[in-house]
């Protein structure tokens, strides 16, 4: 019943883009059609989850034969599948609507259809990926869900930055499929055949455990973006449409995460080290992530990286809960796991709110530079108020979202201070003051953001003549920030879900269905941050009578000068200067230009940007290094036909002499 | 018996160095014919009594060997109006030596192969093979295209040799077959060099390297 | 039954030869394919026993090489009919009559099981082949003949030998023989050095026609200057006849107790093959080398395959099939893109899935296929190919596998997305060719097959394929 | 235990200004002038809150609300950190966390109060602010990790009271002292003392939170002084539990202590900013780390 739900959903989302291409490149039913499609798939999917939570005892299964080698059409539904569908159907449904206005089939007539039509597959794909229980099942979606985002990166298939972007998604993809082939090849070899998301009877310290667990860490990596794994993810989420953009890194990223906690789930007992490396995996990538972002001066780029460090973040959790697994301390894994895919949630709401304010952004302005714009909150009110939401649940400012996931993870990470005596891992804890750095860079990067976007004077004719969104656009943006609030003032709201996932996580440590509640005073500190709430309101609503009775409007104080100029704001570059040179080490900028010196001074310009580190200084060079040696054996092939007969006899000797030997 | 046998194998020997040695096109096609006649005689031989099929094998062997496609070289030859020596790319000094290194190292490995069944003659393996480390020589280090067929001929009639030992093996059928494809093969080759007179109005195939990577 | 199956193509062939009018010959094409396809059909479902003593016979595996070549050829018929539209400045007597011929040879050899049989009609493909390759009468394409005709014949010189060979290691106990089932039968008997011998002078005859490296050196040559339908005949073809070849050779050397020996063998050609085509691959700027490149790293991988033996050789049998038809779909695209833009390379061809919508899309779909993407056909027989690997525990050859595949990956990619992704170029020249029915509807029919590989195995196929790799199992 | 509350409330609301002017008193007795009242900076609230306000065009709503929210977040602080010896009125197991992102709510809305206005100087100070939160952070993150490892607790009353209610002869004194330290450097770049900021300065290239509120005036600039001096008489509480205490039995002696303390840090500060001179800007990240890594040290003493 439930299964059926979730198939017939996964096909009608996955042919919503089909009755468009059978329509004309004028007619805009096409997307109308797609986006009802879609979004009954999505209503579809969370009347199954709905019924599965509600009245289901047992999780839900449905496996078909099928006439691949080995291969069983199987799929499943448990809480984890559960808390990673919900934001696929929810995001998948609203970016259709915001596509409406963003992507509109008038406007786009070459590529709209194929858009839409990828759009429906990378949902239906995703949604197969959660469900799968069968290993070429769940290759076969990842491939599709890989394939489909190529094509949606590279919508504008003639704008070089979408397709070598694309390009290097692409082979990104690639690998991450090939090392979940060797992944599940080695799963089969343990387990002798390809059901998913088993125990495993192997020990965990076997090399076979340990192969399995690194290329699914590589695999899936590689697509939720660890570093140095995220090479691929800030030019495709910079260069993809931005709805697109926005269901890529609110939800794509997290099917990465998903494989990770699958797989780290497999045995009973993981060694201590799996976890470690996933913390100190997780504490690199969010502070790298939020030193890239806080420095870009692309705000997709920006948003983009900020996907990274939410990533890392989320992944520290994951971690803690893999050690508290490895030493028994259920009350690590309730507070690492369960702040993790509360994370994973929170993510799904705020990224998609903060791409979907750049697309109406970009889609006024024309341009993703910040330099070039300020000001645009007057001429884009709601997209502005919106953004500020967004911005501060992103840098888990309280009373929203983020702040409740992150309060989980730091106070799991805090226990590994008290920890009882004899587990020497206190070290652990020193993940805290990292995360704490980041959430400041953050902040940092998200008021340098939010400021020189949306307040000051505009710094060019683009934002000057900004104009605010239709209401399709402003919608999706409307739900996605009120459910940020809901999620911080109450996050009671999910914990069940949560709570079963993490049973179904880890079964073995919990008996009876583990209680975020009762190990936490959420209920307490909902209470206080509601209170807080209403004195913010209280406090802003005060201050805002002081405005008709005595404000005089004037301009800004120049400090004495007379004519100050927008071209004389701080700009974001400069905002942000102390922090790009303090890290220099890291970001290695790209200057070029003089600094000027001495008095009345000739016209000069300079510039900065900062290339990624890993893949314009890494990885870039050292492929064009391969192809440069690949070029030296090009003679081979170049010559006469006696010397290509001279290689057969060289062959053919050298064979005989193994024969006779 | 045996005798006659490995004087001719030795003659073919001979053909061989004389062949990595000649210097004008027509002596080398010339020997080519001689050495495809002396093999062809070889099963009429080997046969325990003359049965008609080996003959009819044998004067077909000789037709084409010896006849046809010498024509067909020569003629290749003639519209090609172009001087007769050889082309090496290597002298033929360095190349009849390996040639001669060639023939010994073969009877030092034939020596080291096992013998299996009661070969007519030991030296049957070893000459074959020298036979067709020649026709590689010439494959490889001779330019003209025409040459180049010549090598694969020799290289043909050293598999033949080796074919001797199995007389039995091989149906009628099957060397009329193998017989027909050297034929056609030949055939489709001389065409194909006639073009690329047509086309380069040469015949060295150091000019075929236009494709390249 | 078995006689008709060679006999339909080949009066087919004389036929052609004799009619008159270059326009309606092609159209003898498609009836005779399908006659042809119909009729193995029956011989494959009937077990059509041996016939001429044993020499001709449908075994389990000649049956898939049957099937494979005949279905590929339908599809090619059909194009080659839409192809020589284009192509009325020459006569096209000699090229149809070659083409029938091909399919007679490529028959004769997949049901012979005598060792100078199947020589001489491999031999006879290899050269009915090459006018085909010498279709456009360039100084370019007499070159691509001749490299193709002096590798092919010395590779095929150097098969018989190794036939020889096989049939002196018998000669031990009792008269030597060249029939397969006599050699099974005395299998244990062969001189273990002469089967040796032979296995190597047969990999490497029967490979150069494969094009396994070092062997391959006609292959770029040859596919980049024949027109695309021959490209797709040799690469998905011919190439398929030799491996079976090796097949029933590895075959009766296993049985002979060289396994291992042939097993190291052939998974080292295997691997050499891959990380020679990878190297190529890189940077090339030629669609139609890049294919022929593409075709070493297959059959790379179906040796590796077939070395590793067990599943594998299930794996690689499946491989073979996909193999074929998903080099027809890349090589007829490719050949659509190249008539349209009167060239194949990257420097001058852009922006094809703007021009030739559904050419340009299928060349993309199908590099995907070929280089392992789910959920198409080469995916799931790579992937059983690499489970039985490391089923075996052959971790490092395994990782060599997928990281040689990364690569062919990144080489292919570049080049198919320079091609397809962008805008035409301004002032290069175009034909006035575009996608028609004739040319496109085989494109859509065998990628449908090759995406019906990769998500249903019909049982029946299934089983032939089963079948197939028990009938090649070796029992010591 | 509801004494306490009130007590604390009280406290919190009315004694910040006051602790103000007693650093300003020191200041002025130590460089010998006579200066301002002890209550100036009350006198000041008041007459800012009757005077008009003058508001920039290129402002919208935000810079209207930074203020306020300051205000209100700093005040939740407050309420979370306990006073002295006493409990606090808010507390609950991880309140810590809230109080650090409360702080850095009201850090959010003053850096874009700022920017709003479109003033480059306002824009420095913002970035400045910005830029060594990074650091403080980290700082005040090690610190309390001390205290949480030495008293095994996740939330601010138990944690900051572990000090006294253990004997001194009980207390990691090295590493209390170390973050102690740490502290009040963090103490005084928090609330723009010297050596880290000048209060007093007139010269905007050269500050940091005075630039910050360039542009704000009346009410609104009233709610930004009162809200700086709450964080500062919070941050001296905080700072307070790191110095090891004198152990008092009743309330009210508790009471007593803490007021008496809380003179000792204003006479301190206004000690340090009388002898000290103002560090080079650059020079400040140096500090901060040095910060950081005095409270690292101390966590690293508590692992043995």
């Amino acid at each position: 019943m439930v299964m059926d739900l979730i198939v017939l959903a996964t096909l009608l989302a996955a042919g919503s883009g089909v009755p468009g291409l059978l329509m004309s490149r004028r007619s805009s039913v096409g997307e109308w059609i797609a986006v009802g499609l879609i979004v009954t798939a999505a209503l579809m999917g969370f009347g199954a989850i709905g019924y599965q939570l509600a009245f289901a005892t047992a999780p839900a299964g449905l496996s078909e034969p099928w006439s691949l080698p080995w291969g069983r059409f199987a799929i499943g539904l448990n809480a984890i599948g559960m808390v990673f569908l919900t934001p696929i159907l929810c995001i998948a449904s609203l970016g259709a609507i915001y596509g409406l206005a963003y992507w509109p089939q008038a406007f786009h007539r070459r590529n709209g259809r194929k858009l839409r039509l990828c759009w429906g597959l990378l949902t239906a794909a995703m949604m197969m990926i959660v469900v799968a229980r069968d290993a070429v099942l769940f290759l076969m979606a990842w491939e599709v869900m890989g394939l489909a985002t190529f094509f949606l990166i590279s919508t504008k298939d003639d704008d070089v930055g979408a397709t070598d972007s694309g390009w290097i998604y692409l082979v990104a993809a690639h690998v991450s499929v090939l090392a979940l082939m060797g992944m599940f090849a080695l799963l089969r070899v343990a387990t002798g055949s390809f059901a998913l998301w088993s125990v495993l009877p192997t020990s965990s310290s076997s090399v076979l455990a340990t192969g399995i667990f690194i290329l699914g860490v590589l695999g899936f990596g590689l697509k939720a973006g660890f570093m140095p794994l995220h090479v691929w993810l800030p030019g495709a989420h910079a260069n993809a449409p931005s709805h697109v953009s926005a269901f890529l890194s609110g939800v794509g990223l997290a099917m990465g995460v998903f494989g990770v906690v699958m797989v780290s789930a497999q045995w009973a007992t993981p060694p201590i080290w799996w976890g470690g490396l996933l913390v100190v995996l997780g504490a690199g990538t969010s502070l790298g992530g939020i030193i890239f972002a806080m420095a870009q001066s692309d705000y997709k780029r920006l948003l983009a990286y900020s996907s990274v460090e939410n990533i890392g973040i989320v992944l520290m959790g994951i971690g803690l809960a893999v050690v508290g697994r490895a030493v028994g301390q259920p009350l690590w894994i309730l507070l690492g796991l369960g702040g993790a895919l509360l994370h994973i949630l929170n993510h799904s709401l705020f990224k998609p709110l903060l791409f979907f304010g750049a697309g109406n952004v970009l889609h006024a302005t024309g341009t993703r530079e910040i330099q070039m714009l300020g000001g645009i909150a007057h001429r884009m009110p709601r997209t502005a108020g919106l953004m500020a939401i967004g911005s501060a649940a992103i840098c888990g400012l309280p009373p929203l979202n983020g702040f409740i996931s992150e309060w989980m993870i730091y106070l799991g990470l805090f226990n590994c201070a008290v920890v009882p005596a004899g587990l020497r891992l206190t070290w652990l804890t020193l993940a805290a003051p990292a995360l704490a750095v980041a959430g400041a860079l953050a902040l940092a990067a998200f008021v340098k953001l939010f400021g020189m976007t949306f307040l000051g004077l505009p710094r060019s004719l683009h934002a000057a003549e900004a104009h605010e969104a239709g209401i399709l656009a402003i919608a999706p943006m409307w739900v996605l920030a009120f459910g940020c609030v809901v999620l911080g003032l109450a996050p009671v709201l999910v914990l069940g879900l949560l709570e079963r996932a993490i049973a179904r996580w880890d079964a073995a440590a919990f008996v009876q269905r583990p209680s975020l509640a009762a190990v936490e005073p959420l209920q307490k500190m909902s209470l206080i941050l509601g209170g807080l709430a209403a004195a913010l309101l209280l406090g802003v609503w005060l201050v805002y009578r002081i405005r008709p009775r005595m404000a005089v409007v004037n301009a800004t104080w120049g400090c004495g000068y007379g004519a100050p100029t927008s071209r004389m704001q701080y700009s974001g570059g400069s905002f942000v200067r102390m922090l790009t040179d303090a890290y220099r080490a890291i970001l290695w900028p790209r200057r070029s230009g003089a600094n000027v010196i001495g008095f009345a001074p000739e016209a000069a310009s300079a510039s900065v940007e900062f290339p990624d580190t890993v893949l314009d200084r890494g990885l870039l060079p050292g492929l064009r290094m391969v192809g440069w040696l690949a070029g030296r054996a090009r003679p081979l092939q170049s010559q006469a036909v006696g010397r290509y007969l001279l290689y057969v006899l060289v062959a053919l000797v050298v064979l005989l002499v193994t024969a006779v030997w | 018996m045996t005798g006659t046998i490995n004087s001719l194998l030795v003659v073919v020997l001979l053909v061989n160095l004389f062949m990595l040695g000649a210097s004008r096109m027509r002596g080398l096609i010339h020997a080519a014919a001689a050495q495809g006649v002396i093999l062809s005689f070889m099963p009429l031989l080997l046969a325990a009594r003359l049965d008609w099929i080996a003959v009819v094998v044998a004067s077909v062997t000789i037709g084409l060997k010896g006849l046809i496609i010498p024509r067909i070289l020569h003629k290749a030859l003639r519209d090609a109006k172009i001087k007769r020596e050889v082309e090496p790319m290597i002298g033929f000094l360095p190349t009849m030596l390996l040639g001669a290194l060639g023939t010994v190292l073969s009877l030092v490995l034939a020596a080291h192969l096992p013998v299996v069944g009661h070969p007519v003659s030991n030296l049957v393996i070893p000459v074959s093979l020298s036979t067709i480390l020649t026709g590689f020589l010439l494959l490889t280090t001779r330019v003209k295209a025409i040459t180049q067929v010549i090598g694969y001929l020799i290289l043909e009639n050293g598999i033949y040799i080796f074919g001797m030992l199995l007389l039995a093996a091989v149906p009628f059928l099957v060397e009329l077959g193998i017989l027909l494809d050297l034929f056609v093969g030949i055939f489709v080759v001389s065409i194909i060099i006639h073009h690329i007179n047509q086309t380069f109005s040469s015949m060295d195939t150091r000019q075929l390297t236009a494709l390249r990577e | 039954m078995l006689f008709i199956l060679i006999l339909i193509p080949l009066l087919a062939s004389g036929v052609a030869l004799l009619m008159p009018s270059d326009r309606s010959r092609p159209w003898l094409l498609p009836p005779v394919a399908m006659a042809h396809l119909v009729v193995a059909l029956i011989a494959i479902d009937r077990h059509s026993k041996a016939r001429l003593g044993g020499w001709l016979w449908l075994d389990p595996p000649g049956r898939l090489v049957l099937l494979l070549l005949s279905v590929l050829f339908v599809i090619c018929a059909v194009y080659t009919t839409g192809y020589l539209r284009y192509r009325e400045d020459r006569s096209n007597r000699v090229f149809v009559a070659c083409l029938l011929f091909f399919l007679a040879a490529g028959t004769l050899v997949a049901m012979a099981q005598h060792l100078g049989l199947m020589w001489i009609a491999m031999e006879f493909a290899t050269l009915s082949m090459a006018p085909l390759i010498y279709f456009n009468r360039t100084a370019r394409s007499i070159e691509a003949t001749w490299k193709y005709l002096m590798i092919g014949s010395v590779g095929i010189a150097v098969a018989l030998l190794g036939s020889f060979f096989m049939a002196y290691s018998a000669m031990g106990s009792g008269p030597p023989s060249l029939l397969f089932s006599d050699l099974m039968a005395r299998a244990t008997t062969l001189n273990a050095t002469w089967v040796r011998m032979a296995f190597v002078l047969l990999l490497v005859g029967y490979g150069t026609k494969m094009g396994l490296a070092p062997m391959h050196t006609w292959k770029p040559d040859a596919y980049g200057e024949a027109p695309g339908v021959v490209g797709a005949l040799l690469a998905g073809g011919l190439t398929s006849c030799a491996f079976l070849a090796l097949l029933r050779i590895n075959h009766v050397c296993c049985a002979a107790g060289q396994q291992q020996f042939t097993s190291h063998l052939m998974i080292f050609m295997g691997l050499l093959s891959m990380a020679v085509a990878a190297i190529f691959t890189l940077g090339q700027k030629d669609i139609k080398r890049m294919l022929a490149y593409s075709s070493v790293e297959q059959m790379g991988i179906l040796m590796l395959g077939a070395g590793i033996g067990g599943i594998e050789l299930f794996g690689a049998l499946l491989h073979m099939l996909n193999n074929g038809i998903t080099k027809g779909v890349l090589f007829l695209s490719a050949g659509n893109i190249h008539r349209s833009y009167q060239s194949k390379s990257t420097d001058e061809v852009r922006g094809a899935m703007r021009r030739l919508p559904l050419s340009g899309t299928i060349f993309m779909i199908g590099f995907l296929a070929i280089t392992g993407s789910p959920p198409f056909g080469p995916f799931v027989s790579e992937f059983t190919i690499l489970t039985g690997g490391l089923q075996d525990h052959w971790y490092w050859i395994s990782a060599l596998f997928l990281l040689l595949m990364l690569v062919v990956f990144i080489g292919m990619g570049r080049t198919v997305l320079t091609v397809v992704q962008g805008r035409p170029l301004p002032g290069r020249p175009a034909s006035a060719y575009r996608d028609r029915l004739l040319t496109g509807l085989p494109l859509v029919v065998s990628l449908g097959l090759v995406l019906m590989m990769g998500t249903h195995i019909p049982a029946p196929l299934a089983a032939m394929v089963h079948r197939a790799a028990v009938f090649l199992e070796v029992h010591p | 235990m509801l004494i306490n509350t009130v007590m604390h409330v009280v406290l919190l609301a009315a004694a910040p200004p006051l602790m103000l002017g007693l650093i300003q008193r020191t200041k002025a007795w130590l460089t010998g002038r006579k200066g301002p009242p002890l209550l100036q900076p009350y006198y000041d609230l008041y007459k800012l809150l009757r005077k008009g306000v003058v508001l920039s065009k290129t402002t919208t709503w935000i810079f209207r609300a930074g203020p306020m929210v300051t205000l209100v977040t700093v005040l939740l602080g407050g309420l979370l950190v306990p006073f002295g010896a006493s409990a606090a009125p808010l507390h609950f197991k991880g309140d810590v966390i809230l109080l650090i992102y409360v702080l850095a709510l009201g850090r959010f809305f003053t850096s874009l109060a700022a920017l709003d206005t479109g003033s480059s100087f306002e824009g420095m100070g913002a970035a400045r602010e910005v830029t060594f939160a990074c650091l403080s952070e980290a700082a005040i993150m090690l610190g309390l990790l001390v205290l949480i490892k030495f008293s095994g607790s996740l939330s601010l009353n138990t944690m900051l009271r572990a000090p006294e209610e253990h004997a001194f002869a009980m207390l990691p004194v090295a590493s209390l002292m170390l973050a102690a330290v740490g502290m009040f450097i963090v103490l005084l770049a928090e609330n723009a003392r010297i050596p880290v900021d000048d209060p007093a300065t007139h010269l905007e290239l050269t500050m940091i939170h005075e630039v910050m509120v360039l542009d704000h005036s009346g009410p609104l600039l009233a709610l930004v002084n009162y809200g700086a001096a709450v964080k500062l008489f919070v941050f001296a509480a905080l700072f307070l539990h790191f110095v090891p205490p004198v152990p008092m039995g009743s309330p009210a002696l508790n009471w007593a202590v803490f007021l008496a303390e809380m003179l000792g840090v204003a006479l301190t500060i206004g000690f340090v900013e009388s002898l000290m001179a103002r560090l080079r800007l650059t020079h400040v990240p140096t500090l901060l780390v040095a910060a950081s890594l005095l409270c690292g040290f101390g966590f690293i003493l508590m692992l043995r």
